[in-house]
């Protein structure tokens, strides 16, 4: 096997050193009553080749653009990757490394790592950002528990607009924490109501997601204003979708105490949900409470400047019993992709890109508009936007599936008050024709 | 020295991103517009972030620089210990990058995704038959994180026992990640002393384990790279109290096709598939952490789980009693196809991988006993775990020794853990290793040991050959510089 | 010496492949066997070659330790002049990977081969446009064979005139490639002298040009990087005594968009797809010189041609003057494929390539002419050509300039070419290199030029930081060890 | 775009520098009567997205395994390539590098050469071999050449069983020197008809081909002896097939002068022909006339091993009038690769992979003998061999391809007297399915 260079010699030669005559031996240590009695039942392996034609056969089952014209994101998004990103990546210097426990030899990652945290804080307007957490949900979760840490509070307030199945994983973390998490309703107009924050004290925090779930931008200064009026309790802002802060205000001049969320978009492939990155960023004074790793600068023997793994004592190595985080493996790669990626873009780039996607989303959503369709919720938008169809429509969502056509994303799974209603999402990669396309086919 | 690995050459300065590239340049090829600007209202916009403007070759050069400094698997041996560096198959990077894996929305309609969720229901089943336990997620997307669901798991079964528990025993040769997984669970972790021998004594554990214990986290084979030999004894004792035990099966690539983690007496076990399953590193991720669970506990197993009906596969969230969702869709999908893949090239030869990863431990082990100072000389499995006593005498500590074999061109291995070894140098070749490579690191090292006698200063000054020196990482967490 | 682009790092020494491997590992993934073995006679059976059996890991290491002894255009500047050394898009290497390009067969019915017929046919179109002359082939695999083949239909042409001539003009200015190639055709090659600009003096070649002269072999820009501003007159005074003029294009990157080749007199002319048009060295090639004719000379172009019929294309062996086949096949296909890509992402852009290529030139120039003795100051086109005049007072030679280059972490330009120049260094910075990367490079060579005054020592000694010091090149030939 | 960084800022301060005032006046040397005076007229550019959708479709019309099921050979072979040698070719300081001409620099390119030429002469049991020609056919243009060359007689004798392809390239590299080309004829058994040779005296060289076009393998022992007769005479031997020395005498062994052919089943893609590997390797005693660069071991001023360029005499820079050969770029980046697929395939790979090429196309072969066609020619054969059909099985030939089997090469375009002839290629990558599909087609 091309994977294992022991020859029948090599495995001699060095029995022979351990002083045994065979490889069974070498597990005398492992009780009889816990070894395996059977050989693993396992496929034959396949070859190189064998493995190509498998692969390639379960792919190929796969509904993916271009032949599949699709207007789903709702936290997953369909965005032009530059080749080069991929051809960057390829290096085995850089995916076949660990995390950098040895500095000397990983200043490639590690100053890859203190750039993205760096872009990312300024992507965001935050002060900190870490090095990734596994994706936007758990950063998430992770959020609300260090705001319960540094409030020593134990109750916080999340939008129902937040991606439904972030708050999923939130009420997972949660769980056996006794820590007590509400939700906070949506308004007529898409936003989050916050009017239930009033009779709601001692919270840690509260959270809302911008763009939202429906696709609305919230009006983040006014939520920090009420949430702030208390003096304690954190604001945490998160997002499915970064390239909205191409021109959105971002969290931090908002005055987001934590920004967090999925960082997908940056240069990641969809790849059926992940590996995606999780984003997270806060204020200096919060950074020791922080989870995950974080690279900083700083100079070795001669001055020379360099990078290094700190702030370890939040981990996992020292105080074990103490640690306030258990992230050891994060989305490393997934982080220096993005990295990659807004350096390809850059800041005029962005900008631009942010602005297609939000004038093609806009083209869609007239054009439904004027179609007669409903487009349920009025608060401004970026690239995703929900519509309401009338009864029955489910027929010609499937029709339009026959078509290779995906017509945005049913809400009334995750809320059953909203039959009928999809949230559609329009990036870069639709073309005029695709949506035009589109709209004449949910006509007819 | 004599000619060893390792080696200086030309490499490059490189500034950071930002310190580079000139407004209006760019290293993206905006796609045509063909829709007309709609206006923001100018209180929601921010103008964009402050990201520098690079061309393409700019941005290039930049990565291809900075990928110069870094050691990889493919640029030398790596035997960090609890890390299983072994051999990253380029074939499996060809697979994931398969336009119908890499462009799949999670949120596609089932029939629509029959591909992969047919590869991950094989996949759990594969799993299943190498560990021997009966159900699987794939969800967790690291060892952590598998740890923590895992936790999660035993929460939910004393909660539904109706008696929730305060703690945990943790031994003191379990990962560093064990007890703070068992925190954020709320669980009080409780250390425990392994013995003489590095391992667990059922003694001990009987006389801790007590009815507001949810149970304990062994790593087996544990960091000291020994097998818990009192395995059963010790799970018996657990269950005796109504504990459950966590199995932190991170060092699986010690005993595939040879152990039963279930005869063992394990109720949980994540596995590590960014080692065990040959997925790289990434420079610190993404992994993945499935678990693998008994029969009484699969109901509490996170949702939405791959079932198969008549040949089709749906994602079915109908589990009342799961402990819920641990990751907003279904794990890191991307690094599971590379495991699935290595499976697939595998097959039962997997239980040739364990063979030949534990007797390439035993031949260092064997080869440097008498050089470095052997805390516990006992058969070993995957790795071995030496200390730097005998080089203390001469002012030599383990960091010197770490950093004097990356000039001879070798990674070095896991140091200063576990903590019950002061000093400890934790070697793990994997089976990956040719003999000869091995030899070449055994020779380094024996080498080292002997200018550690000769000429400590020179072990001191190391590295002198790497892009940078020894770095000031204290200085780095006392005022922390996080952001350019 | 502050800090510049050059430093030093951990790199890896590593064997000749024969001297690593044991007989019975693999690195290949042998496919199943399914069908029975038959026999050969003894008499055949050679028992197969003495390679070394590798893991795929050792392999893998081997060619990745090599790489990073070398120095590519995605590790720094790389103004290897008459090289146009411009960055290669990786976008392009996608393309000549689908497989419906890399598995194609060239023997497939024109039926089943559309697409790349169709790629080919446009091709030449474009570079018909861009050159400005009507006729193209793609089948020269390199800008030499390039050569090779206009001078066979220059010969041809002759022939067809029922008297054959025996001489060709070259220029010193030209390159070396074109005196060897006019010889595999039977023409003696007639140096001309430039003059004291630098150029061709319509005089001299009005002196030289006789009946019995083919024609003249005229690199435009020259290997100055000048202009030949008399080749109007040039190419009229050869045309009048019934010669052919071939022009050498390698270094079209200076004039696109702007110079009309067929305007100026030009019969045949070569292009180096992989130096204008952006396609990848390769450490040597594959390269591609397609050939640009008049319509005089088109039906002597190579066969097959790739035609269109009313949608559909084919493959054309119906021209009974053409010199024939001068490839097994079409030529280097791969490299046509990223070629075309790139041309299709400038589109009319490629003037602009062209210009600020020229720009970029001009600026080396006038940064470093205090610096470096500048043979010809006049306005230059891609690149300049500098000698090292001033420094041989500290006895510092374009060599040492050279090899201190690599240091500072710049290739080298190309030296001791063309040789009308003594010590020439021949800078050519291409259109890719931003203007920072630019300016460091010209203060590097401003720095070297400073140490060569204060410490040529450190010029002879460099490099030092490369994986080899200064090679022994006279022993190497003297008796020459060309294979282990 | 992406590949030009110059800023309108960049592009004034450097025109200020070289003192002038725009982009034009940089071209003020060029006469008016040689410029352009339209705009390049081509195709608006193209997106990198927009560049793949339409290089996708180019790519897509094309009839590739494994679709299709093809039996053709003749010259370009079918064989799998590890993906380990894409991932090692992909790395930017392999690929993008420039001729080794600074050693220093350069020793990643030169050891590898070095290692090719060196597993060159192994594979063909020869003493030198030079650093690739451009590919099978122009490498034995350049042999006869070198022949011509070094016997200074100007005639040479080739097989008609060479590659036809080939043989019109020697013939145009032939016209213009006036030297002369004989065909030698071929026997009923598939080899070479030597008779011819007695009355053809003052040869330069002799060349056949081995395996042939026919794919049968010539008994080169006994044409060395013919050929050697005449004391003077090069034995030039070629071939399109190297694989087949994994089982067959080496050239070497039997007594070639020079040995050259096409290396493109050494790892390398077909891609419609080119870039293919023009492999070239002689005597020590010939070295000096060999065309192509060379690379030799030496020494650095440490004493340290290091590889140049070395023999440079024989080429363009020095002499330049005198050069022997004009080749400057050649295949290096294909050489590179066929010394990594050497490595991955071992020794032992390689005789088990030609093994298992010369078993499976015997098995067709038997097969289709079995089913009534009769095999042309009787001499052995490796992984090529000639059927004869009945009259119009053109038919089928055309019913086939559209049934997505190709059913080998026919002959008679090539060979005007083998009507209804076809050769046949199986390599590794054909399955006993895939030939059986095919006898059973071929007689329906
Ligand atoms: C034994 C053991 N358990 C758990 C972990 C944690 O795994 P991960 O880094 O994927 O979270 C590791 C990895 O360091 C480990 O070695
Ligand atoms: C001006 C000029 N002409 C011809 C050539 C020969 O091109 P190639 O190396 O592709 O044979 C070169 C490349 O060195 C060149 O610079």
């Amino acid at each position: 096997m091309r994977y294992l260079p022991h020859t029948s010699e090599d495995i001699t030669t060095m029995l022979r050193k351990v002083g045994l005559n065979s490889l069974d031996a070498l597990f005398s240590t492992i009780p009889e009553e816990c070894r395996r009695t059977a050989d693993l039942n396992l496929p034959e392996p396949l070859s190189e080749w064998e493995l190509n034609a498998h692969m390639d056969a379960l792919a190929g089952s796969m509904a993916v653009s271009p032949q599949y014209k699709s207007f789903l994101g709702s936290g997953s998004y369909d965005h032009y990757i530059p080749e080069a990103v991929n051809h960057l990546l390829s290096r085995s210097e850089v995916y076949t490394a660990y995390t950098p426990y040895q500095p000397e030899i990983s200043q490639g990652t590690l100053q890859a790592i203190y750039e993205y945290q760096t872009l990312i804080t300024r992507l965001l307007g935050m002060e900190v950002a870490n090095a990734s957490l596994y994706d936007g949900a758990s950063g998430l979760a992770e959020a609300l528990l260090m705001a319960i840490r540094t409030t020593r509070r134990n109750k916080v307030a999340i939008s129902r607009l937040i991606h439904p199945l972030y708050r999923r994983v939130v009420q997972t973390y949660f769980a056996p924490t006794g820590c007590e998490v509400v939700e906070l309703p949506y308004l007529p107009n898409g936003r989050t109501d916050l009017a239930g924050l009033d009779n709601l004290d001692d919270l840690a925090a509260v959270a809302v997601q911008s763009p939202n779930f429906f696709g609305c931008i919230e009006d983040l200064k006014n939520i920090e204003e009420k949430v702030h009026a208390d003096g304690k309790t954190l604001f945490v802002t998160c997002f499915t979708e970064p390239l909205a802060y191409g021109m959105l205000k971002s969290p931090g001049s908002c005055g987001a105490d934590i920004a967090c969320g999925e960082g997908q978009s940056l240069g990641i492939p969809r790849s059926f949900g992940g590996p995606g990155l999780g984003v997270f960023a806060t204020k200096h004074k919060y950074v020791r409470n922080m989870p995950g790793r974080l690279i900083g600068q700083t100079t070795d023997k001669n001055g020379k400047r360099g990078f290094v793994l700190t702030l370890a004592t939040r981990e996992q190595h020292i105080r074990r019993e103490k640690a306030t985080s258990n992230i050891c493996s994060n989305q490393g790669l997934c982080a220096t992709a993005a990295t990659m990626y807004m350096a390809f873009v850059g800041g005029t780039g962005f900008r631009e890109l942010a602005a297609l996607n939000r004038d093609k989303a806009h083209y869609l959503k007239s054009e439904l508009q004027k179609a007669g369709f409903a487009i349920s919720f009025d608060s401004p938008t970026f690239n995703e936007f929900v519509v309401e169809f009338s009864d029955g429509f489910e027929a010609t969502y499937d029709r339009l599936l026959e078509k290779k056509i995906v017509a945005g994303l049913p809400l009334v799974p995750y809320f059953p008050e909203l039959a009928n209603h999809y949230v559609f999402c329009v990036t870069e990669t639709s073309s005029k024709a695709d949506m035009d396309a589109l709209v004449k086919e949910v006509q007819s | 020295m004599k000619d060893f690995v390792g080696t200086t050459g030309l490499i490059f300065n490189e500034p950071l991103l930002w310190d580079k590239g000139a407004t209006g340049r760019s290293g993206f090829s905006l796609p045509r517009r063909d829709v007309d600007a709609a206006d923001l209202d100018d209180d929601l916009n921010g103008g964009g972030p402050d990201f520098p403007d690079l061309s393409e070759l700019d941005v290039v050069r930049h990565f291809t620089r900075l990928s110069q400094w870094n050691f990889g698997v493919d640029s030398g041996m790596y035997p960090l210990g609890s890390c299983t560096m072994k051999y990253n198959p380029k074939i499996n990077e060809r697979q994931a990058a398969l336009p119908g894996f890499a462009g799949a929305h999670p949120l596609l309609p089932a029939q629509l995704s029959q591909g992969v969720l047919k590869m991950m229901f094989d996949l759990e089943r594969y799993l299943a038959e190498i560990t021997g336990m009966p159900a699987v997620t794939l969800q967790p997307a690291a060892g952590s994180h598998g740890e923590l669901t895992g936790m999660m798991i035993i929460h939910a079964y004393h909660e539904s026992k109706g008696k929730q528990r305060t703690k945990v025993l943790i031994p003191d040769t379990a990962h560093g990640t064990n007890p703070a997984s068992a925190t954020l669970c709320g669980f009080k972790s409780i250390p425990v002393k392994s013995n003489e021998q590095g391992i667990l004594s059922a003694e001990t554990i009987a006389q801790m384990m007590d009815e507001d214990t949810a149970g304990i986290m062994v790593t087996n084979p544990n960091t000291l790279g020994l097998f818990e030999e009192n395995i059963n004894k010790i799970t018996e004792i657990v269950h005796s109290k109504g504990g459950l035990v966590y199995g932190d099966g991170a060092n699986m690539n010690a005993i595939m096709g040879i152990v039963d983690v279930k005869k063992a007496g394990i109720d949980v076990l994540h596995l590590n598939l960014h080692k065990t399953f040959s997925t790289p590193h990434g420079g610190g991720g993404p992994g993945s952490g499935p678990i693998c669970v008994t029969e009484e506990l699969e109901h509490f197993l996170p949702v939405p789980r791959v079932i198969e009906k008549d040949g089709k596969y749906e994602l079915c969230e109908d589990y009342p009693e799961s402990v819920g969702k641990i990751h907003a869709f279904y794990g890191n999908f991307g690094v599971l196809i590379k495991a699935y893949s290595y499976i697939m090239s595998m097959g039962a030869d997997l239980k040739k991988v364990s063979q030949l990863a534990v007797l390439s431990a035993n031949y260092i082990k064997e080869s440097l006993k008498g050089t470095f100072h052997l805390p516990y000389d006992r058969p070993c499995m995957h790795e071995c775990v030496f200390s730097d006593k005998f080089q203390q005498a001469a002012k030599v500590i383990t960091l010197d020794i770490a950093k004097r074999l990356m000039e001879y061109g070798y990674h070095p291995p896991t140091v200063y853990f576990p903590l019950v070894v002061q000093g400890a140098i934790m070697i793990e070749p994997t089976e990956t290793e040719s003999k000869e490579d091995i030899d070449g690191f055994i020779e380094a090292m024996k080498s080292i040991a002997e200018e550690a006698k000769q000429n400590p200063e020179l072990l001191h000054a190391a590295p002198v050959i790497a892009k940078v020196r020894r770095l000031d990482e204290t200085g780095a967490a006392r005022n922390p510089c996080l952001a350019g």
